[in-house]
């Protein structure tokens, strides 16, 4: 099983979600997250002086897969995710030893 | 009240035994020793009514938002707590002997200082009428504790994020006595500046040049914030901030219009003029921001706000609605430009910027009453044969004076309290905040 | 009126039909039947006007975010929303019923209860003087209108986060009607603890006593909040419970000072007396947590600021400044004990402190009024030959009556109400929070 | 005021030059030319000065949380600035010339505009009384100034989270000139509307309807926020919202009752119609959501009350407390229904449902004047021989005129807004949100 | 050694930390998140519209134990957490390469 | 390629990124949690009644580097976030199995 996370913008979220939806990914996990990369943060001016913000508010979503299916839930994320923008974020995919069902004790794939 | 008020008491010899027979002496001399001939207006007596309730309303929680706004999330709690504390300290002080201080009967002294003959309320019959006044001297005296309410209030935003909670208690107290009582007394108790004819309608020199000019006073002894001026953060809460800004200008109309003591013209020209003044320079600060950065901030017009106010306040009573314009085009420039000097450019961390625009407010709008209260332009007129220059002369002694006494005053006091209890947390606690380390609670739990 | 009134109805005994013939008369009678003899003062009708805005001001938005604040941000909306309808509930019971039941005439039953005659303010002129007022009498009904809206507000402290919706409207509408209306009329409507000479003059009985005696009864039939004391939160936004305190204590001057239902040295007292007890009580309590845990803490000082304006609510009319100050020492310490006692120790779970605060406190001031009311402790005096024990005996009477009143019949309602919709919303809405699963809301959406 | 005020000046014709020549001649004629013979009533000033900053309040901040509350979180700023800059805005303009338009000397053109001669205050003194009241116009022009202020910041809720922030201001400046100075100089001014015995007491022609219909033809020309309405979120702070409501019904007491310009029984009953329609129809909301849907909102119930205290607006005058209570219960059924129509079935996505509430609300208010106003009907009666009937014809003649004005001026000003400015941002920044790309700061640094 | 994250129910949270405290777990780590799975969310009304809010409030709780630990930990979390009902939440878990202690610098077991 | 995850104080989160920067770390996601460990919480007193807040606020910085960058990121990280206190956090790291940038559909360390 894989466990894959995915920085996006958070404007994405409802398309990223509707797509893995629809190519029957039953769950996942969504964190309000920050983040600092070649997207630049933004300035705010208060009385005069400025401040630099430098991180940009992202969303991280995480699904725990069957490995069979990491190409298929990278790439629909990709396609659901993507503007086409500096800042359109990362997938990133670790290998998950194991799950469990808390309601139920299933555990491995029947777990998801 | 023979024998209770020391005619020639001054602040620093006034003891604690005078003050407990002062204390006791209430409930032996429920009968006032003067008969009160004035008559209570009922209409005036409303309307100031309903002004204490509105200066009330600045403070708490006015300023308290407003301030609150505009720190860290993790300082919110104990900027809220620096208001309210205040607030009731000096309420209590006021009827202690802060009032007397101010607007009793001073005697020999009476140039300098109030006597002690009105402390705890002594020596006034329930229903007598305050000279010179259509009001029980009740609400004079309630109506005049909201000015002594928000003034030490004000400079809360100076030592924000820093200062000592036991500190703030101490340094307000002592200076409600020690500067806002003598000013108050010179200007408005009967005192030597209104003598020579200052003209300070609702407290440019009393309330926001002492405040003010005390602010940074105080900063220079108690330091910066730590990483000031390199790593600030922006407000926390700009909706706080102009929720407390909107009730600032709310409450203003009880300030300045209040100050008229009666419900007619003049009381409504007053508003009106605040509020052209206050809108004016929203508008101007505003505008310097767009040009200069791009982006209108609310933060930066509800300060335009408080500088059209604070600069208006002094001369809300003797101005005209196109003064009132020119005015508030003024404050908006000038508080900008002094922000902008005092913070940005000689990193002087009065991090709420209160004597940019308290104190270069209320300095600002005391001499230009000198120009635009002459009735050649729309003002009410400075007197008989009294011009332009000779009042702005007068009216720069005021200031001069206001500023010296607050100074030198308020950096005794702050070296006292130093001294005595330490100003500031210890740079852990402030790291961590102040409202978790010096209060125990946070500000949001959501 | 004749027809419409029924002399000898009493509460129970109202009928739906009754209530429909007033509803029409209205249509039907637009002469009064009284012609006015005493005459409109435009100077107190400016002030109640005012003093009526304020007292509104106190619920709305005041005690919903006081109360807001306090609980976890998965219940705040319905707090607001207990608040809100309750205010709207009563606001529309006190014109179709209460009114009349307090301030009616009650013919034979005058010692117990008013009558119909003035319900759907049937029988008044639109320009009528209400007697023994200078006040038109359509302002004196909206002024102790918005009395009869905090007072069962107050009650919301005692059940958040746990009652029914539903449970709710329905307790407060039979409360508004059985507990307040009577009292309400025995105290102020001429009823037989005014007869006694019962001194309250803005609702230490009345709005203090009721509410937080009914709220202690209420919760012991309710029952404890799921997890307490083990498992308890601290106030999720303590910033708006300051806010809400501080608007409190300013709309606190109409309640007070309004009650003077004139604008006079009467009203001025009751400010400034109101004043001075919130600060010293603010004061007192952040000193005893200062003492005791180390860290004053900013709901600490604020719950102080109620204890005192609670307190010094019966006295208000009736006691000068340093009583003042004495009675607002008096509410800090012991309002501060009895939180200690009755949430922390006795294990009562009256969540929000209703009865420490406004019951204890109401009571407290009550008694105090005989002392402090005494011309020889600065107070206004207590009539001819009336010793400071003659009145306390009488103040005694008139909390006993309160509270046993009060005891009684809200344990009646809570048990009725309990049985015809249930007072508790079940296990599981109340872990989600009453927001989401009362009101399909979520409070912050950040 | 010779050679100062042009008699036939129209909006379009007002010149530059002319203005210029006002400003000046402030200076140059302090001395009115009109000699007051009316005297000052003390009771009435107060009470009105008490009722301009009750109104103040009801926009800042009342207006703004109740709108700020509800967009998403990263567009609660630009609400709160619009507001806020709407209300600066307005003042000044007001004091320029849009007074002067509403309710100076339109000579000739009486019946349609007021003439320049009040532009920049000129031609009043500063004591002088306003005609056929008993106030210091001073005090007449800053209340009805905070009518000029909230009416163009209505219009806000329809508009929010698309629209760039220069043309809200310009949007804003035209349509005060435009839409609010006639219809307002109409009704109030002297007019046309006033002449055929028009009946809107506080505004439900002058303040909701204008801009309740001006609301949905800006949208219409604006278009719909990007993913409207499949898309959307609930309102980001539901305590936000109360907390501007509450704070708009209490002002709403200064809107209405202090329309009387009477400290006097005429603004008490209209306080307590006012009320009642207010409470009435947010138990009317409440109610319908339970029934329709499980589960009463917050923010449904605080709706209804804003449609509650618009729809008795008109009438807060004319009506007795019954006929508010079903002027609050027609309220809340009609506006609930028109809020479903319009931007749920018809899909326009007036955001804040701004003609919905306020638009219907006014308007359905003004026509139950006729109704309710009527003696017979518990009202204040409509006059010598005016029946039901004719009064509803003229109280419909009104709204037609309102209406259509209204709506052709506001397309015409958004058209020329949109060409002049461009009216919306660009996609990316509403996505992004208004708070960050328009005005630099971000609502909740936690 | 592993890296224990669970999703669980946020009223779960208080049980779960004294569950794991109780068999000698000495730190952890915990996030809001927001989830999406069988328990649906919850539909919000404002004004006759109807909002679908689509994810549920959870709470992540992630423990470093070592790898022997990871059975008696995975089935305390799970007694903890459970109520039976639907949307009671997943535990996860991948291999942890290495873990530091920041403080002293040490690492492996040690760190945690 | 390794995801490297640390639990941080959050005053040390400026100095941190700076350091991270420094050696040319191009990008990193932060997230706010609350840690229990060594570090007590604290006691809030609210009228007279004690809570115990047992978590402490801190920040959780994930980067994904190439495998060879691991210890200079971790030594980094350790250097930035070091106060000495009790409660200066830990870092994890674990094996990333594959990464994409969304933006231009890249894999592997050239995503990073
Ligand atoms: N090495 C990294 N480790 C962890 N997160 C990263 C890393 N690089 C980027 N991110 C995350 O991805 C987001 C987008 O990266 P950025 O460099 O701005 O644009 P892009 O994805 O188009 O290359 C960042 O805001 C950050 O949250
Ligand atoms: N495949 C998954 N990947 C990541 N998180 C998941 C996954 N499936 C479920 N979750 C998380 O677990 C929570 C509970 O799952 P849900 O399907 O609602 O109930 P249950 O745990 O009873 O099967 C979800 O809200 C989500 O946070
Ligand atoms: N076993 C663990 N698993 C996950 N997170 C941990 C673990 N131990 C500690 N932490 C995190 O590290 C933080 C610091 O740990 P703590 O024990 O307080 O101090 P120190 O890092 O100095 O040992 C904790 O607040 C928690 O967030």
């Amino acid at each position: 099983m894989k466990l894959i996370s995915a920085i996006i913008k958070p404007h994405r979220l409802e398309a990223v979600r509707e797509a893995l939806t629809g190519i029957g990914v039953e769950g996942l996990t969504v964190t309000e997250v920050r983040g600092f990369g070649r997207q630049k943060g933004h300035t705010e001016i208060y009385r005069g002086a400025e401040y630099t913000v430098s991180f940009v508010p992202k969303i991280k979503i995480e699904v725990a897969v069957a490995s069979k299916l990491e190409d298929q839930v990278v790439q629909t994320i990709r396609e659901a995710a993507e503007t086409g923008e500096i800042g359109d974020g990362k997938v990133f995919v670790v290998d998950l030893s194991s799950a469990m069902r808390i309601r139920t004790g299933e555990t491995g794939e029947d777990a998801l | 009240m023979s024998g209770i008020a020391n005619r020639s008491a001054v602040p620093f010899g006034l003891t604690l035994s005078t003050l407990f027979v002062a204390f006791f002496s209430v409930f032996l001399l429920a009968e006032p020793a003067l008969a009160a001939e004035a008559v209570v207006n009922g209409a005036d007596t409303a309307w100031i009514l309903t002004a204490t309730a509105l200066v009330l309303f600045m403070t708490l929680p006015g300023l308290a938002l407003f301030y609150g706004g505009l720190v860290r999330s993790k300082n919110v709690l104990s900027v809220l707590m620096h208001c309210f504390a205040i607030a009731c300290l000096a309420s209590v002080l006021w009827l202690v002997v802060v009032y007397s201080l101010a607007f009793g009967d001073g005697g020999s002294l009476q140039s300098w200082i109030g006597g002690l003959n009105n402390a705890f309320f002594a020596g006034i019959g329930a229903g007598q009428v305050r000279a010179d006044t259509t009001l029980p001297e009740s609400v004079f005296f309630a109506f005049q504790m909201t000015f002594a309410i928000i003034t030490p209030a004000l400079i809360v935003g100076a030592f924000v994020e820093r200062m000592k909670f036991g500190a703030v208690l101490l340094f307000s107290a002592l200076w409600l006595i020690l500067v806002y009582a003598p000013v108050a007394h010179w200007v408005w108790g009967g005192g030597w500046l209104a003598g020579l004819g200052v003209k300070d309608f609702a407290g440019g020199l009393v309330v926001h040049a002492t405040a003010g000019t005390s602010a940074v006073v105080l900063v220079l002894v108690l330091g910066k914030r730590h990483g000031f001026p390199q790593d600030m953060h922006p407000p926390h809460s700009p909706g706080m901030v102009m929720m407390g800004a909107a009730m600032l200008w709310v409450g203003w109309f009880g300030f300045n219009a209040g100050s008229a003591l009666t419900a007619g013209a003049g009381a409504g020209m007053a508003l009106l003029v605040t509020h052209t003044s206050a809108a004016t320079a929203s508008l101007v600060w505003m505008t310097i921001e767009w040009v200069k950065g791009g982006k209108p901030s609310l933060v930066g017009m509800v300060t335009g706000t408080i500088a059209g106010l604070a600069t208006i306040t002094p001369a809300s009573g003797f101005v005209g609605p196109v003064g009132a314009l020119v005015i508030g085009l003024a404050a908006g420039i000038v508080c900008y430009g002094a922000v902008s000097l005092i913070r940005v450019r000689l990193k002087i961390d009065d991090s709420l910027d209160v004597f940019a625009v308290h104190g270069v407010g209320g300095i600002l709008g005391t001499l230009l009453t000198a120009i635009f209260g002459a009735a050649s332009l729309g003002g009410m007129g400075l007197g008989e044969k009294v011009g332009i220059g000779d009042q702005l002369w007068v009216q720069a002694v005021g200031v001069i004076a206001t500023v010296a006494w607050s100074v030198v005053l308020t950096f005794v006091i702050a070296k006292a309290v130093g001294g005595i209890v330490g100003l500031r947390v210890d740079e852990r606690d402030e790291t961590e905040g102040l409202d978790l380390t010096a209060h125990g609670e946070t500000g949001y739990n959501l």
